[in-house]
């Protein structure tokens, strides 16, 4: 009989914090949901909210940040279901430059992400009251930082942006001790933002059949990350084998996979309706020309539990 | 008129007197200054180790409680490398090719991981660069015989018409202003969003940055026939193909392949700037992104020399060819 | 001799524009050739012998005047293949051998493979270069690229042959051997020459018609008609009539100098 | 026939016309004139503009994947100033100072390599392979050494032109005739005289050659690199930033920026070239 | 006029290597040139009449024997701007007009300004170019640029002037204004002259000595020295001795062709 084809694009390359994706296939969890399901590894200039308004996936990962820019530019994103309860998004400082607080800030130099990954820090800046265009005393230094962890070893940058499961430990990797390093996790900052969620079109959520393979997708996914979970060595394995570019390396995969663990331990893949309305006041409440996720509620429709509850039943 | 007027190039016989000297002579016109400067370029490198990777022997050494000087962290991390490997000299030079991820891996450094990832491991292993080289390779062919068929077709054109002289031109040029990078991730999801993916859109890349050159190559080429060799097969009322076939595909040959040859290499650099923003699959653009997000250096350089080694080779290749053609031709004495 | 003119040419102007001020190259060149004649343009240099040879041939668009061939344009008359011309530098193709070059027209006319072999053979005979056939333009001296082009001009069967200075980089004995051989060619074949030459000896032994130009601007000085018999065995440059022409020639070419 | 595929044909229609029109200009009497070769290509290109407009209002495509050529004027118009800034940091700072550099420095290395056949025979081959080098995947490298700012731009531009630059001169220093050397041998010239008086002249129509391909080569290098890390300006930032924010007008808005200025690079060394190898048959006819 | 020998050649040999086989370009070239003197150099082409002028001037090595000029290797000779060269074919710079071709040599031997001026000047006009020197080669007719080169070699003060074939391209009437004006200029600055000619009257009216070489090998046939007087008006070519020196190039230029 034939199987259903689901094509799920990530945000990123193939690494841990995907983990869930690549259990359920290897263990065959999707299978048994009578599911074909392709993986397309992202990369650092894919947009996943622009491969499936082309209609290159059916559904992808990405952060709700994004995924309410998107909303509001006319790619009608819903989140069907958010495995990662909390995020791991943090601003990692060199404690020998003397930045201990957020009162540090000012004339410092941040890297930042972007490509969608900004809107977090700029909220956070405007809650600071810190300007970001570096021109005067009050205002800090940002720069585009790229896909690892340089700036903040050669000196370019006092703090850079860290996941706490991936480049936090490369700082850690490249003879830095967590003594000589501060955090700032935005969560505790108050302008955590949701990070990798699933999310499809929402005209796509109307057809039953395909409500139906979505709802067999999650579960078999929310499987594969409680499999993986539990077993973090063999999660760590499977996602090597699948990394075709045979760069990563097991132990950081590990490493990778024991932090990711913490971010999805608290969820069964339903959406947090709080969680929610935090990361949508946090946007609005720092409209500018540098942060324009969004300016105005979302409304109904950006999420829905109807997947998940039938996914978990 | 005839400032081109013939003169049989003289002197071209001069001293070829015999194979063997021939022979003798390879070594010091060939090989020896190749050397040379190769082992210059070696020693230069070495040498600048030693500063580049300074701030980072510094560290490890302080970390494994040797002294150094200045003490305090802070204190170095405005100075450079050459003033840390100065006053550090000892501690440089012994941690300077020794890094796991140093700032600039030493050639040794950077051979070792290219024997390590080529001959140690299964061809067919992705962590085997010769998997990545090929996958590489074969998208670089792909959209090299594409920009090639497509630079000739319209090269052609543009000698012949007039009206694609005058408005296909200077698009030609603007469409290589336009920074590829910026469109290649919106080249891919588009032929992402209509089915089409894997090797093609990266070859279609490479067609985009190949075209140019050969366009450009064989529009000179094909009018570099002075006017007395046009004006000849216009007396015998030559039809424009046999102009074409005669005269202007002939004289147009070392033209083509000065192009073949940039045009390859403008190849290899569309299909890994192809395979850079889809990190995550094969072929040595995405070995180098992933590379440089963990920054693996050695992983970073011995890509880029695969790279190069494939450049080099393929274009060797086509200068043999062209040798052998022309030489057959008799326009190479 | 004297049948219906095949090149008719009437207030023929050319001027061409340069970076300082037009250059008048022709200046109202009226000049009748019947089929058969043979044609010398001697004059000058710069006095546009090159220049009216090429318009001929439809290779320079006049900008005054009238010009047809056989009722044609130059250009008709070109694309009719009526034309065979050996350019004042042999203009040899250098990735092509001797023998390939003089094969040129011939592929291009569409002879026979047998027919091509034998013409090039026969060609390269005629101009003393048989054994170089498979020589490189390149590892000829000047004068036998210059023969070598003559061949190729001479291979095919065009009924005009526009000749600009075939014989200049030649020795004297190599080129009365190529006069003779022209004269017996033009009578065994009824061509129509236009021929041009700096040496007045051989523009009157080989013409019915000799052309004397003056420069600045070019134009037609004096036409002169030869009473040579068609006949012409070399020494008939001894003769009377011969040295009486001879003398026209040079005298006209001296009357224009002292205009300009 | 839907109102999308009316103008779909329409768009069909519009191509025929402008070719039409440009046929009529290429052939007829005004040819030769400046207007009918400004004309022409422009003609060429607003077709095409007009045509990808009516397609994309046609079949409906989403703007986040291919937004409207009015979509993305207005976008360029409302975005003025941060498209000059980004046009000063990533054109005047980066691509320009590396473009000067390299090709000085390709410039002077050429001359030095040439005065020793040693060191020419030494040199080309390593310069050739080097040139073949896909020189993009330097940038991470050089954005590492050099910092975050238009330095590190600059550098990967300065090693993007630097070889072709290179390769270009020494040909061109060796692309003299027999006879002309010959010439200058009989003189008894010396090397210098014989480098300037023939030489470098004669080597021009290759000099130009390289920059022509180096005004493009630059511009890249300088937006490529900026994917590496930049500061929070730049075409190369810009770009990136805003397909993430699903701005593609910007996006587009900023390609626009690139394609004109790398448009006017390219132009203005091309009217140079002409000016200098006026003697060249291939400016001649 | 018979000095100390500045050329000296003994058994000189020069032998190119092609891609069928060796060509033997000079065989066993014996030869002396003495200060002062005109030697022109006759003979079909492909001779290695060229060759032989390129060996001079150290464009070409000699695969045998030996070759000194003024006791010097030619290479020396031309470091010490022994020579003044004009080639078979013009070869001007395209990039530099006809008045900045002249000035090359002069520039290049450090004249200063105003003499720079006045020779390009005097030669432009001992060339019939005045009012040319602004334009470029390519708009030059073949002979005009052929005289342009002639000009840029006698511009300077080369006491060794080496010519292949200048005149080619010209006609008689230049052609023997140009001779005289050679003759005399060779009077005026004693240069010894080597000239490479296919014109026998042209070669015996300007020399003092006349090579008639022969081909395939390359070599010398004939030397003959001229019994003519140093004063030579046009018309000496009407005399007797003039007819009988002709008469003996035309039968070693016969004979060297019968044995090839
Ligand atoms: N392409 C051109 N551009 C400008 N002027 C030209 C061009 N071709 C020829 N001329 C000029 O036209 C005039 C006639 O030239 P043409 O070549 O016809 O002379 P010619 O009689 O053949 O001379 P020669 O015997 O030296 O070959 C000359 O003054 C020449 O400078
Ligand atoms: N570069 C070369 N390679 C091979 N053979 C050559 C080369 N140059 C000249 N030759 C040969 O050497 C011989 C002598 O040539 P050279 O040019 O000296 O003749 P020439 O007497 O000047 O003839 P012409 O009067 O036609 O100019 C010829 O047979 C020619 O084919
Ligand atoms: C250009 C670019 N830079 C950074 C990120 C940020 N980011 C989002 S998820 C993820 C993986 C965590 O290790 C990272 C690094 C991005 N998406 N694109
Ligand atoms: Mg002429
Ligand atoms: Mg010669």
């Amino acid at each position: 009989q034939d199987m259903d084809e689901v094509t799920l694009q990530l945000k990123w390359v193939t690494q841990a914090q995907f983990a869930g994706y690549y259990v359920a296939e290897e263990q065959g969890f999707y299978e048994e949901e009578n599911l074909d399901v392709e993986i397309k590894p992202g990369g650092p200039d894919i947009a996943p909210e622009q491969v499936i308004a082309g209609g290159g996936a059916d559904v992808i990962v990405t952060w709700m940040a994004a995924a309410l820019a998107a909303r509001e530019r006319g790619v009608p994103l819903v989140n069907i279901a958010q495995p990662f309860a909390t995020g791991g998004l943090q601003l990692t400082c060199l404690k020998e430059t003397g930045v201990e607080t957020p009162e540090d800030f000012p004339g410092r130099t941040l890297g930042v992400w972007f490509f969608g990954n900004e809107y977090p820090f700029y909220a956070w800046m405007a809650q600071l009251g810190v300007g970001t265009d570096g021109a005067d005393e009050d205002g800090v230094t940002v720069l585009k930082q790229a896909f690892n962890v340089d700036p903040l070893l050669q000196g370019q940058a006092d703090c850079i942006s860290t996941m706490t499961y991936n480049e936090y430990g490369q700082v850690l990797d490249a003879g830095y001790t967590a003594d000589d390093l501060v955090n700032f996790n935005y969560l505790e900052e108050g302008v955590g933002m949701l990070e990798d969620g699933l999310y499809v079109l929402e005209e796509d959520l109307e057809d039953p059949e395909f409500s139906d393979k979505m709802v067999r997708f999650v579960r078999a996914s929310m499987k594969g990350w409680k499999w993986a979970e539990e077993n973090p060595e063999e999660a760590a394995q499977i996602v090597v084998d699948n990394d075709m570019t045979g760069a990563q390396t097991l132990e950081h995969q590990t490493y990778m996979m024991g932090e990711v663990a913490k971010l999805t331990a608290g969820s069964d893949g339903a959406l947090d309706p709080e969680d929610y309305q935090q990361t949508v006041d946090t946007l609005l409440s720092a409209i500018s020309e540098e942060n324009p996720a969004i300016t105005e509620e979302p409304g109904e429709g950006a999420w829905t539990h109807d997947i998940t509850d039938q996914a978990l039943n | 008129m005839s400032n081109t007027a013939p003169l049989a190039a003289q002197g071209a016989g001069v001293g070829r007197s015999g194979r063997v000297a021939l022979w003798a002579r390879g070594f010091s016109r060939g090989l020896a200054p190749v050397l040379t400067v190769v082992a210059a370029i070696l020693a230069l490198w070495y040498l600048a180790c030693i500063p580049m990777n300074a701030p980072q022997s510094v560290l490890t050494a302080s970390r494994a409680d040797i002294a150094v000087d200045p003490e305090s962290p802070s204190d170095r991390r405005g100075m450079s490398g050459t003033a840390l490997a100065l006053r550090n000299p000892g501690v440089a030079l012994s941690y300077a090719y020794v890094q796991d991820r140093p700032k600039l891996p030493a050639p040794h450094q950077v051979s070792v991981e290219l024997w390590n990832s080529t001959a140690v491991l299964a061809p067919t292993s992705p962590r085997s660069l010769i998997y990545h080289a090929w996958v590489t390779l074969s998208a670089t062919a792909l959209g090299f015989a594409i920009g090639t068929g497509l630079g000739i077709l319209l090269a052609v054109g543009i000698v012949h018409s007039r009206v694609m002289d005058m408005s296909v031109m200077p698009w030609a040029i603007i469409s290589q202003t336009i920074p590829i990078i910026a469109i290649a991730p919106m080249i891919i999801v588009v032929l992402y969003s209509v089915g089409i993916q894997g090797l093609i859109p990266k070859a279609v890349i490479s067609a985009y940055l190949s075209f140019f050159p050969v366009i450009v190559g064989m529009v000179k080429g094909l009018r570099s026939p002075d006017s007395m060799q046009l004006d000849l097969l216009r007396t015998y009322g030559a039809k424009k193909s046999e102009m074409f076939w005669k005269l202007r595909l002939p004289s147009s040959m070392p033209y083509l392949f000065a192009s073949l040859k940039i045009g390859f290499a403008a190849s290899l650099v569309g299909a890994i700037v192809g395979e850079l923003p889809t990190g995550a699959s094969a072929g040595l653009g995405a070995r180098l992104l992933a590379g440089s997000y963990y920054g693996q250096t050695i992983q970073i350089w011995s890509a880029l020399f695969a790279a190069a080694i494939l450049a080099a080779l393929s274009v060797g290749l086509i200068g043999a060819l062209e040798r052998v053609l022309l030489r057959r031709m008799g326009m190479q004495q | 001799m004297t049948a219906q003119p095949v090149i008719r040419a009437k207030d023929l102007n050319l001027t061409f524009q340069t970076n300082d001020g037009p250059v008048h190259a022709l200046k109202d060149v009226d000049l009748d050739v019947s089929k058969g004649e043979f044609v010398s343009f001697i004059g000058p240099s710069g006095c546009g012998k090159t220049t009216f040879l090429r318009c001929v041939a439809g290779l320079e668009t006049p900008t005054g005047g009238s010009l047809t061939v056989d009722g044609m344009t130059p250009d008709e008359a070109r694309k009719a293949r009526a034309y065979g011309y050996v350019f004042q530098a042999a203009g040899l193709y250098p990735w092509r051998t001797i023998g390939g070059n003089i094969r040129l027209p011939l592929e291009i006319m569409g002879y026979s493979s047998s027919e091509k072999a034998r013409r090039v053979k026969e060609t390269l005979e005629l101009v003393d270069l048989a054994g170089f056939e498979k020589k490189y333009p390149w590892q000829l001296s000047g004068g036998m690229q210059q023969r070598a082009s003559i061949a190729r001009a001479l291979s095919f069967d065009a009924p005009i042959l526009l000749m600009d200075e075939p014989f200049g980089a030649l020795d004297e004995i190599v080129r009365d051997r190529l006069n003779e051989e022209l004269l017996k060619l033009w009578d065994r074949t009824q061509k129509t020459m236009l021929f041009v030459t700096h040496s007045i000896p051989e523009a009157v032994y080989l013409s019915t018609k000799i052309v004397v130009m003056s420069p600045r601007p070019g134009r037609i000085s004096d036409v002169i008609d030869s009473p040579l018999p068609k006949e012409r065995p070399l020494d008939i440059r001894d003769s009377r009539e011969f040295i009486e022409v001879a003398h026209r020639v040079r005298e006209g070419l001296r009357a224009g100098m002292e205009v300009a | 026939m839907s109102g999308g595929m009316i103008l779909v044909v329409f768009a069909l229609i519009l191509w025929a016309a402008g070719w039409a029109l440009n046929a009529r200009l290429a052939h007829g009497p005004v040819s030769q004139t400046r207007a009918a070769q400004i004309a022409v290509p422009v003609i060429f290109g607003l077709t095409l503009i007009a045509m990808w407009e009516l397609i994309v209002r046609g079949l409906a495509v989403p703007g986040v994947i291919l937004p409207a050529p009015s979509a993305i004027a207005a976008t360029f118009v409302a975005q003025a100033g941060t498209l000059w800034e980004d046009f000063v940091q990533t054109f005047v700072k980066g691509a320009l100072s590396g473009f000067v550099i390299g090709c000085l420095a390709a410039f002077a290395f050429a001359i030095l390599a040439d005065r020793t056949e040693f060191l020419r025979r030494g040199i080309l081959p390593v310069g050739n392979f080097m040139a073949a080098l896909p020189i993009v995947g330097t940038a991470p490298i050089l954005v590492m050494w050099f910092g975050f700012d238009w330095h590190s731009k600059a550098a990967v531009v300065v090693v993007m032109v630097f070889f072709p630059m290179l390769v270009n001169t020494v040909a061109g220093l060796a692309d003299t005739s027999a006879m002309q050397r010959d010439l200058m041998r009989t003189y008894g010239a010396g090397y210098f005289q014989t480098l300037v008086k023939l030489r470098l002249p004669a080597a021009m129509p290759f000099i130009f050659n390289g920059l022509k391909i180096s005004t493009t080569l630059a511009l890249i290098g300088a937006i490529v690199a900026e994917f590496f890390g930049s500061p929070i300006r730049g075409v190369g930032f810009r770009i990136s930033t805003s397909v993430g924010q699903l701005a593609l007008d910007m996006v587009w808005a900023e390609i626009v920026v690139a394609a004109l200025a790398g448009t006017l690079f390219y132009g203005a060394v091309a009217a140079l070239e002409k000016r200098v190898t006026f003697w060249h048959p291939s400016h001649r006819h």
